[in-house]
């Protein structure tokens, strides 16, 4: 080997500009958590996700009200500060259920809905975007007319009457979510399969003989992974709204289940007298939407900074 | 003021960089140069030196994160330091100055006709008629050679050609009849005949409108056609600059002279000395710099040069950077240069007799592109009718321009790619015939782009071992001992094991991708542009590798390249392709000194040596 | 209406309202009061899609069908007596002879005079199975033909002695001009789909389908009337299908009259001083029905009578009643509406005994109780009680809210193990309108099934003798009763919300008469005028 | 140029037909239309009766396969529950959704692409991150909820618009606001990041040199360049609009087609249903190809095809 005179300096050096020193020195992982750690949305968006989430898992457990309990004749007590009392801190709702915990459950079923709604999204528009953008062609086309007859499908109308074919469950509920939001996925990892399919790696895993079953594998879905963790929390945000869409206007979580759409849609009625029915579970589900977008903004910052705007 | 104030006189500059993660950075570290009237001034430099940095500083375009400083900034008699930008915009931008970038694709806005962005650069601010800003442009558009140019402008961008696009561009900088106009890179993007066309107009329109002009460029070959004086910048400023003969029949700084000799010549015979690479690469920016900026690279480096930044000083006409004196440093050029010629790597014995290792046999590829499912087809004829032998041990070199079907018959032979008609052959068998994992044993790639060719999530030993996993090869550890083996061929240093793509630069990502192809022990290598999108210093180190590569272990290489100057350098037979078809093959040396295509002699006359032109 | 400036605002004066904030909130606060413009403006739940009464069933229609049509009868809307209205006088000849005589001068809205002619031509229209009339199906049940016998007087000849052939006269034939569904000499179902010419005390003057009703007083209508003169010009009929928007529109003051509202916000409503809350009568009652029959399988729980009974057992209609229905409901232990000529009330009772029930579903083999969907179209609240009640006796009830229509589907598929049902009778205060319909052994109403049951009814059903009548549907309420088919819940109570200066007379019968209203003068009385409708106009003035 | 508009056309029917029997077999499945027209109270026998009458008890098949001949023939078919033709329920309807979709996108363009801009002109400012806060939050307030809001500020407290309904143009301003304020995110970080991708493309630079500066390079230069993908969009947004105001019209109250196709589901309507689902994926199709036409008026590249 040492016949061979051109071996490189000691000190490793950049050409570019546009890349810092240090930041050249640094794993992907380390540039990642350099990355979140200074990125205040994604701070902030995390710790409400983890804080509800908390709330959520926790708080039924060790709180002595429960969500199920109807007292007809204690119904529509007022939350503490306008008059209640702390035997049920949030007030009770139309048939004397306590309020706080309703609210919390109502955390569990959109976190519950939201993650496997936007997993099962996930699993169809990935798989369908890898396929349309790997084969392109025929594939390629079909998916696309299977794209736009979804965009083109309001897709309200459907998942009520699906709904109301199968009968609201959870289960269905996030079945319809699910079924009905992966274009997003499917748009985003189509395009970045054509452009991965496109480049040398690629091309390079293939003369080294990969089938290319280990190719999608390894070479190619690997890096779509923070596009994937990006659209993921993003849609999962989109598929906590949609659920409570759906339960709001009565085709998605069925009472007694507890889920803030359909709470909403409950106190409405009575929104000009008993206001902290649809004015609690609303700010929740700004919260922990907001939380999750946040979170979702901030890792789209983070993981693919070269899409950032 | 009065007529003999330089057109231009650029003092200490220097730009400052804010990262977004706080680090000062400094591109441009004190240039100073002067314009006369008339005068043309080439400025050179690999990416990094500051060059393009430079003239962007001087228009004002510097990103809204770029402090610039300089103790003086005039043209003329105008202080450009003490005018707000928005006047500055009003009275010089496109007034005063015209600019010229490199990329002529994206560089017109795409949306507006030619016409249009002719036109409004001459009525912008009310600095003229619509109508006369009209008749300006139609005059222009004929001198810089764009045929039809009143139909032209109500043509788009797209529809117009790379080299009629930066006509256009030329014509643009020229409507305002600026007194200085800046050329960045202007030929970069150009297949080769374009580029020489282009230069030549420039020089022409230059001295013709007695103009001060600086063409920035890393190509010195290009310069050299259009230029007085030259400046050589490195990190950030300048090392060397003086008239341009003078400054490429004696080069004084190092790397001025390292520069000349390790660019490859398309007017030196085929098998001449060894390329002169310069080790490592240029420093990154953001170190202070307390000594001399070339001291780590240098072959007369010593302790002087790491008290502080040698200032500039002048010989003759020239001026150069460094401690050591003018003599002593020509006389170490000379030295080298003539004294100890490290010799090319000695010549192995091409196996003509056999038969081909890899061959391709009357292949075409179609191309069929379809919109929609009912669409119509359309067809494109990539590659038509094609036949090419590559025997063992030989450098086979393609070349051609954009276009000309090159890549497509590169990834035919690579089994990336079936031909429509016509058959791959290796060692007379068909390809097709043989699994992935046989073919990847005798035949690798290597890529152009270092930066696409490494999978970005996995450390350079993963990327390296990867083939043995593939091919169930040995365990971990033996994966290992056999990567770090591979490192060290390739000149890698075992400390990049554990390391990512985007740790490196361009050069250490091209010795793992040969790394990644040695891995297998294949017999022919596939280079596809190996190393245009290196600097030329970087380009000299890979080229030399590939062929200490060869003589160690007897590949076989298929190289496919636009360089003229490389091919002549690197390959011993060459197959010139134009428009998916071969126009021209034969031994290297014959095909340079008596081409007898048309086309390849149109290829010929474009080479521009700086070194033929004087001598 | 409000006739507030803030009306016309348009996204064009947006500019305006950034600078003059103070000024309209100043002018933000004009009142509006209802009387202003005579109109009354009303809101349906369910949206009015077809303005003829002859090829519509809803409670909606049978409502504006007050307004815009006559029938030869009429309700009385205190007495629940059926008298004459477009007729003058009745005679029954024997029990399947009807001679009607018709008044004189009575016009249609286009100003044409009623005749025998039009009554001859409504009837036989609807006795014509081939168009298709609502009606046809009850009318021709029991009605053989119709004949003219003088100027202006027509026999009616029915099959067999029908009990309540002047019900149906009074509530589904409303009477049509003749020829009012010939267009071009072709039979044309939807002539009078947004246009009706009627009889009655109103008329139409535009209808936006699923939107508005627009109706005038009908000037020309005919004196001496029992529904008598209007006194309110206009009436505007919304369709409003959301409580939220409706509460608003009373807030807001831009409504003046909703019925079926729920209790919690018909009280919070009338407590909120913007409006009264009204409380009456309805014939509708609520109650669960089981699959006794098995219809959803063999062996399903609910075949089984001890499931039934402590079903029954289990669920705290006094709870419910008290705190979720409301004022105004009364609750029941037969399966009928105790105003109901013939609802027998003397039946087993399963009074609230979670107890009891654990201990028959043990007896039954259920220690640890069986899953249940239970089926609900209405009154979400009602469903989740029952449902909680049903749990607490460990009966692991699932809930199932649906649109009434997938319901129907799902019980026609016999799907349906229970289900949260209602029934008005079509106003009826009579058991048939009840029994009939629910125990025939052909409809999937039927969950049990009971030949018994449907032998009884459908004897009672051909005898004109009321006290025979009275005996057998006696006789088989009593058996629903002891085989728990049902579990019989309560008689919805009717909440109207009206604007407080309006007067409107509650119906015994749940059906609103809207005809009766009007506009007090004494202001901000609280005293509803229950069941006033003597107060207003000539009622009774055959 | 008429080639592709001719087979958007086709690709519209087509789409509009799948989805359409999308809805004609979820709705077939689910309810029983015959019950749903008879309504509460009505008696099997007339149940069956319409059945008949409406031809609700052929093979699915061939319902639908007779659907699509009318649709062909130009004959939208008869509302069960409506008793009108379904051309007029849609006709009846449509006005009130296209004022309600026009005015919230208007709301939409007015909000979020001068926000989108000046965030553009001036990233990491105070407006940059005012426009941020404003997306963030449009995104995760759920409209049904602020619709609610808004109705007890505005309408109930305040008094200053109408609760319910659509009959005057004042009707409009909050369902406008709640619906516009939904597509003000997507379209304005779109809007932000076009310009920001535009700023730092090469033709800005160029213009830069030229002397451009400001406000004239951002109207310009760079602002048709990225109105490409805004408009794209904008296109779907108001597609969606136009068939998903659901939530909005069901919370204010109002009759378009939202409300209708609730109506028409509740009501097992299927040729009501059928036939909007139809026309929702039509216009879709057909808002795209606009979009798609307008950026070909844009950019000349696109003119291509």
């Amino acid at each position: 080997m040492s016949s061979i005179d051109n071996t490189l300096p000691e000190r490793q050096t950049s050409a570019g500009v546009e890349h810092t020193e240090s930041l050249i020195t640094l794993t992907p992982r380390q540039l990642l958590h350099r990355r979140a750690f200074s990125h205040w949305g994604l701070i902030i968006g995390t710790l409400t996700v983890i804080a509800l989430v908390l709330l959520a898992v926790v708080g039924p457990l060790v709180l002595p009200f429960d969500a199920y309990a109807q007292e007809l004749a204690g119904r529509l007590q007022p939350p503490v500060w306008a008059g209640g009392d702390w035997a049920h801190p949030l007030g009770t709702d139309h048939l004397g259920r306590d309020y706080l915990a309703r609210l919390l459950i109502g955390a569990r079923i959109s976190l519950t809905v939201g993650f496997f709604a936007a997993t099962l999204g996930c699993i169809i528009g990935v798989t369908l975007g890898v396929c349309a953008g790997y084969f392109g062609g025929r594939i390629d086309q079909a998916v696309s007319y299977l794209l736009t007859c979804q965009l083109a499908l309001p897709q309200i109308l459907l998942a009520m009457a699906l709904v109301f074919l199968i009968g609201p469950s959870i289960y269905v509920v996030i079945g319809v979510i699910g079924v009905l939001q992966w274009s997003y996925f499917l748009v985003v990892t189509r395009s970045a399969v054509m452009r991965i399919r496109e480049l040398d790696y690629i091309a390079s895993a293939k003369t080294i003989g990969s089938s290319t079953r280990s190719i999608f594998w390894h070479e190619v879905l690997p890096n779509l992974r923070s596009q994937i963790i990006v659209i993921f929390t993003i849609e999962m945000g989109v598929a906590i709204l949609s659920e409570a869409a759906l339960s709001f206007l009565g085709v998605g979580i069925q009472s007694p289940t507890p889920s803030w759409g359909l709470m909403i849609s409950e106190g409405r009625q009575s929104m000009f007298f008993n206001p902290w029915l649809t004015i609690l579970p609303g700010i929740a589900l700004f919260l922990l939407v907001m939380g999750v977008n946040l979170m979702g903004d901030g890792m789209r910052d983070v993981l693919t900074p070269e899409g950032r705007h | 003021m009065n007529e003999h104030a330089p057109l231009l006189r650029v003092e200490n500059l220097s730009i400052t960089l804010k990262t977004p993660s706080g680090e000062q950075v400094q591109p441009l570290r004190g240039v100073n140069f002067e314009l006369s009237r008339g005068e043309a001034l080439g400025i050179v430099g690999e990416s990094g030196s500051g060059k393009s940095m430079s003239m962007l500083a001087l228009m004002g375009l510097l990103p809204s994160n770029a402090r610039r400083d300089a103790d003086s900034l005039k043209l003329g008699d105008k202080d450009l330091l003490q005018i707000e930008d928005t006047t500055f915009a009003r009275e010089i931008a496109g007034k005063r100055i015209g600019m010229i970038f490199q990329e002529p694709m994206t560089s017109l806005n795409p949306v507006y006709t030619i016409g249009r962005q002719l036109i409004e650069t001459a009525t912008l601010y009310g600095r003229g008629t619509a109508r006369a800003a009209r008749a300006r442009a139609i005059e222009l558009l004929n001198r810089v050679g764009v045929p039809e140019p009143e139909l032209r402008l109500d043509q788009y961008p797209h529809q117009l050609s790379g080299g009629l696009r930066q006509r256009v561009m030329i014509a643009m900088a020229l409507m305002n009849e600026p007194e200085l106009i800046i050329a960045d890179e202007p030929t970069t993007a150009l297949d080769v005949t374009i580029k020489a066309q282009i230069l030549d107009l420039l020089a022409d329109l230059q001295s013709e409108l007695g103009m001060g002009m600086i063409l920035v460029s890393h190509d010195i070959g290009a310069v050299s056609r259009a230029v007085d004086r030259i400046g050589v910048m490195y990190a950030g400023a300048f090392v060397e600059k003086g008239p341009l003969d003078d400054v490429f029949e004696h080069p004084l700084h190092p790397y001025t002279q390292g520069l000349l000799q390790c660019a490859p010549r398309a007017t030196l015979a085929h098998g001449g000395p060894r390329l002169g690479a310069i080790p490592g690469s240029v420093p990154s920016p953001f170190k202070r710099l307390t000594r001399c900026a070339f001291s780590d690279r240098c072959p007369h480096v010593h302790d002087a040069c790491y008290g502080s930044e040698p200032a500039l000083r002048s010989a003759g006409n020239q001026a150069y950077r460094c401690v050591l004196d003018a003599e002593q440093l020509q006389s170490d050029n000379d030295h080298s240069d003539k004294g100890v010629v490290i010799p090319h790597a000695t010549p192995v014995q091409v196996e003509h007799g056999d038969p081909p290792v890899l061959a391709l046999e009357s292949a075409s590829c179609v191309f069929t592109t379809r919109r929609g499912l009912l669409g119509r087809s359309k067809d494109n004829r990539a590659v038509d009718d094609v036949s090419i032998a590559l025997h063992g041990n030989e450098i086979l070199a393609i070349v051609g321009e954009s276009g000309s079907g090159k890549t497509t018959t590169a990834r035919m032979m690579l089994g990336l790619q079936q031909p429509t008609s016509g058959v791959a052959l290796f060692r007379g068998e068909a390809l097709e015939k043989s699994t992935p994992r046989q073919r990847a044993q005798l035949i690798q790639p290597v890529f152009q782009d270092p930066y696409s060719s490494l999978n970005p999530l996995r450390t350079v030993g993963d990327s390296i071992g990867r083939p043995l996993v593939v091919h169930g090869v040995g365990n971990r550890a033996s994966r290992r001992e056999r990567a770090l083996e591979i490192m060290s061929l390739v000149g890698l240093p075992e400390r990049f094991y554990n390391s990512y793509p985007n740790q490196m630069s361009g050069g250490q990502r091209q010795r793992v991708a040969i790394a990644r192809a040695l891995v297998l022990e294949p017999k022919v290598l596939i280079c596809d542009e190996p190393t245009s999108a290196l600097d030329i210093s970087v380009q000299a180190q890979i080229l030399n590798l590939l062929l200490d590569l060869r003589e160690r272990l007897g590949l076989t290489y298929l190289l496919i390249t636009h360089d003229l100057a490389v091919v002549r350098y690197f390959a011993t037979r060459v197959v010139v392709m134009k428009s998916g078809q071969i126009v021209e093959s034969g031994e290297t040396e014959r095909v340079y000194t008596q081409p007898t295509h048309p086309y390849t002699q149109e290829l010929l006359a474009s080479i521009s040596d700086p070194l033929r032109r004087s001598a | 209406m409000m006739f507030c400036p803030l009306k016309r605002w348009t996204p064009a004066s947006a500019g305006a309202l950034a600078l003059g904030l103070t000024m309209l909130l100043g002018l933000a606060g004009c009142t509006d009061d209802g009387s202003q413009d005579d109109i009354l403006d009303v809101a349906f739940q369910s949206q009015v899609s077809n303005l003829d009464r002859t090829f519509t069933t809803k409670r909606e229609y049978i409502i504006l069908s007050q307004l815009i049509d006559d029938f030869l009868f009429d309700v009385d809307p205190e007495t629940l007596k059926y008298e004459p209205l477009l007729a003058k006088s009745y005679e029954f000849i024997n029990d399947t002879t009807l001679d009607v005589t018709l008044r004189d001068g009575v016009k249609f809205h286009d100003g044409s005079t009623l005749s025998v002619k039009d009554v001859l031509y409504t009837y036989n229209f609807v006795l014509d199975p081939d168009n298709g009339a609502r009606a046809n199906r009850n009318v021709s049940d029991w009605l053989e033909s119709v004949e003219q016998i003088g100027p202006m007087t027509v026999r009616f000849h029915l099959s067999y002695p029908y009990p309540l052939a002047l019900r149906d006269m009074a509530v589904t034939v409303p009477i049509r001009k003749a020829g009012s569904y010939t267009v071009d000499g072709e039979l044309d179902k939807s002539a009078l789909v947004t246009r009706e010419n009627g009889l009655g005390p109103y008329e139409v003057v535009h209808f936006l389908p699923g939107r508005e009703v627009m109706l005038k007083r009908f000037e020309d209508y005919y004196d001496g009337s029992p529904k008598g003169k209007p006194a309110i010009r206009q009436i505007r009929i919304h369709t409003i299908s959301d409580w939220g928007s409706a509460q608003a529109g009373i807030l807001a003051g831009e409504l003046d009259w909703l019925y079926n509202v729920p209790g919690d916000i018909a009280r919070n409503l009338d407590a909120s001083g913007y409006a009264k809350r009204l409380v009456g009568p309805s014939m509708r009652i609520g109650f669960l029905q089981l699959d006794a029959a098995g219809l959803t399988g063999e062996n399903a729980p609910l075949t089984d009578l001890r499931v039934r009974r402590a079903v029954n057992h289990a669920i705290n209609r006094q709870s419910i009643v008290e705190n979720l229905v409301g004022a105004g409901a009364s609750l029941i232990a037969t399966s009928c509406n105790p105003v109901q000529f013939g609802c027998e009330t003397d039946v087993q009772r399963y009074p609230y005994d979670p107890r009891k029930a654990r201990e028959l579903l043990t007896e039954a083999g259920y220690p640890d109780g069986f899953p249940l969907t239970l089926w609900a179209y209405r009154d979400p609240y009602v469903a989740e009680a029952m449902a909680q009640d049903l749990r607490d006796v460990g009966i692991d009830v699932s809930l199932r809210y649906v649109p009434l229509p997938v319901l129907n589907k799902a019980r026609s598929a016999g799907e349906i193990p229970a289900y949260f049902g209602t029934w008005g009778a079509g106003g009826t205060a009579d058991v048939a309108a009840t029994l009939s319909v629910m125990w025939n052994m052909n409809t999937d109403r039927n969950l049990a099934q009971d030949p018994l049951i449907a032998k009884l009814v459908a004897s009672a059903e051909r005898t004109q003798v009321k006290e025979t009548r009275r005996q057998l549907y006696s006789r088989a309420l009593k058996r629903i009763a002891d085989q728990a088919y049902w579990a019989p819940l309560y008689v919805f109570p009717q909440n109207y919300v009206v604007n407080k200066r309006l007067g409107f007379p509650v119906p015994s019968d749940g059906l609103p008469r809207l005809y009766l209203t009007h506009w007090r003068s004494d202001g901000d009385s609280t005293s509803g005028d229950r069941a006033s409708g003597g107060t207003v106009g000539n009622k009774g003035g055959n | 140029m008429l080639r592709f508009a001719i087979r958007r056309l086709l690709l519209a029917l087509a789409v509009g037909f799948t989805v359409s029997l999308a809805a004609f077999l979820a709705l077939q499945l689910a309810t029983d239309p015959a019950q749903a027209i008879a309504g509460e109270d009505a008696e099997p026998a007339v149940v069956e009766q319409i059945r008949i009458e409406y031809g609700l008890d052929r093979p699915l098949v061939t319902q639908y396969v007779d659907w699509i001949g009318n649709v062909v023939q130009g004959n939208f078919g008869e509302s069960f529950y409506w008793h009108q033709s379904v051309a007029d329920l849609i006709l009846q309807a449509a006005p009130t959704t296209l004022k309600l979709a026009t005015f919230s996108i208007l709301v939409t363009i007015l909000v979020a692409i001068p926000l989108g801009a000046l965030a553009a002109m001036r990233p990491n400012s105070w407006v940059d991150r005012l426009a941020l806060s404003v997306s963030v939050s449009a995104q995760a307030i759920p409209n049904f909820w602020l619709g609610l809001v808004v109705i007890v500020i505005f309408s109930v407290h305040l008094g200053w618009f109408p609760v319910a309904g659509d009959r005057t143009l004042a009707h409009f301003v909050l369902p406008a606001f709640v619906l516009g304020m939904t597509s003000v995110p997507a379209v304005m970080r779109l809007t932000r990041a076009g310009l920001l991708e535009a700023f730092e493309a090469d033709y800005i630079r160029t213009a830069r040199a030229k002397g451009f500066r400001g406000y004239p390079l951002l109207k310009k230069q760079a602002l048709r360049n990225a109105m490409l993908p805004v408009i794209s969009v904008l296109a779907v947004q108001l597609g969606n609009k136009l068939g998903g105001a659901i939530i909005t019209e069901a919370v204010f109250s109002m009759r378009g087609l939202g409300r209708l196709a609730v109506d028409s589901i509740q009501g097992g309507d299927i040729p009501t249903v059928q036939m909007l689902v139809f026309v929702f994926a039509m216009t879709f199709v057909l808002l795209t190809f606009i979009a798609d036409l307008i950026n070909a008026w844009i950019d000349p590249r696109l003119r291509l095809r």
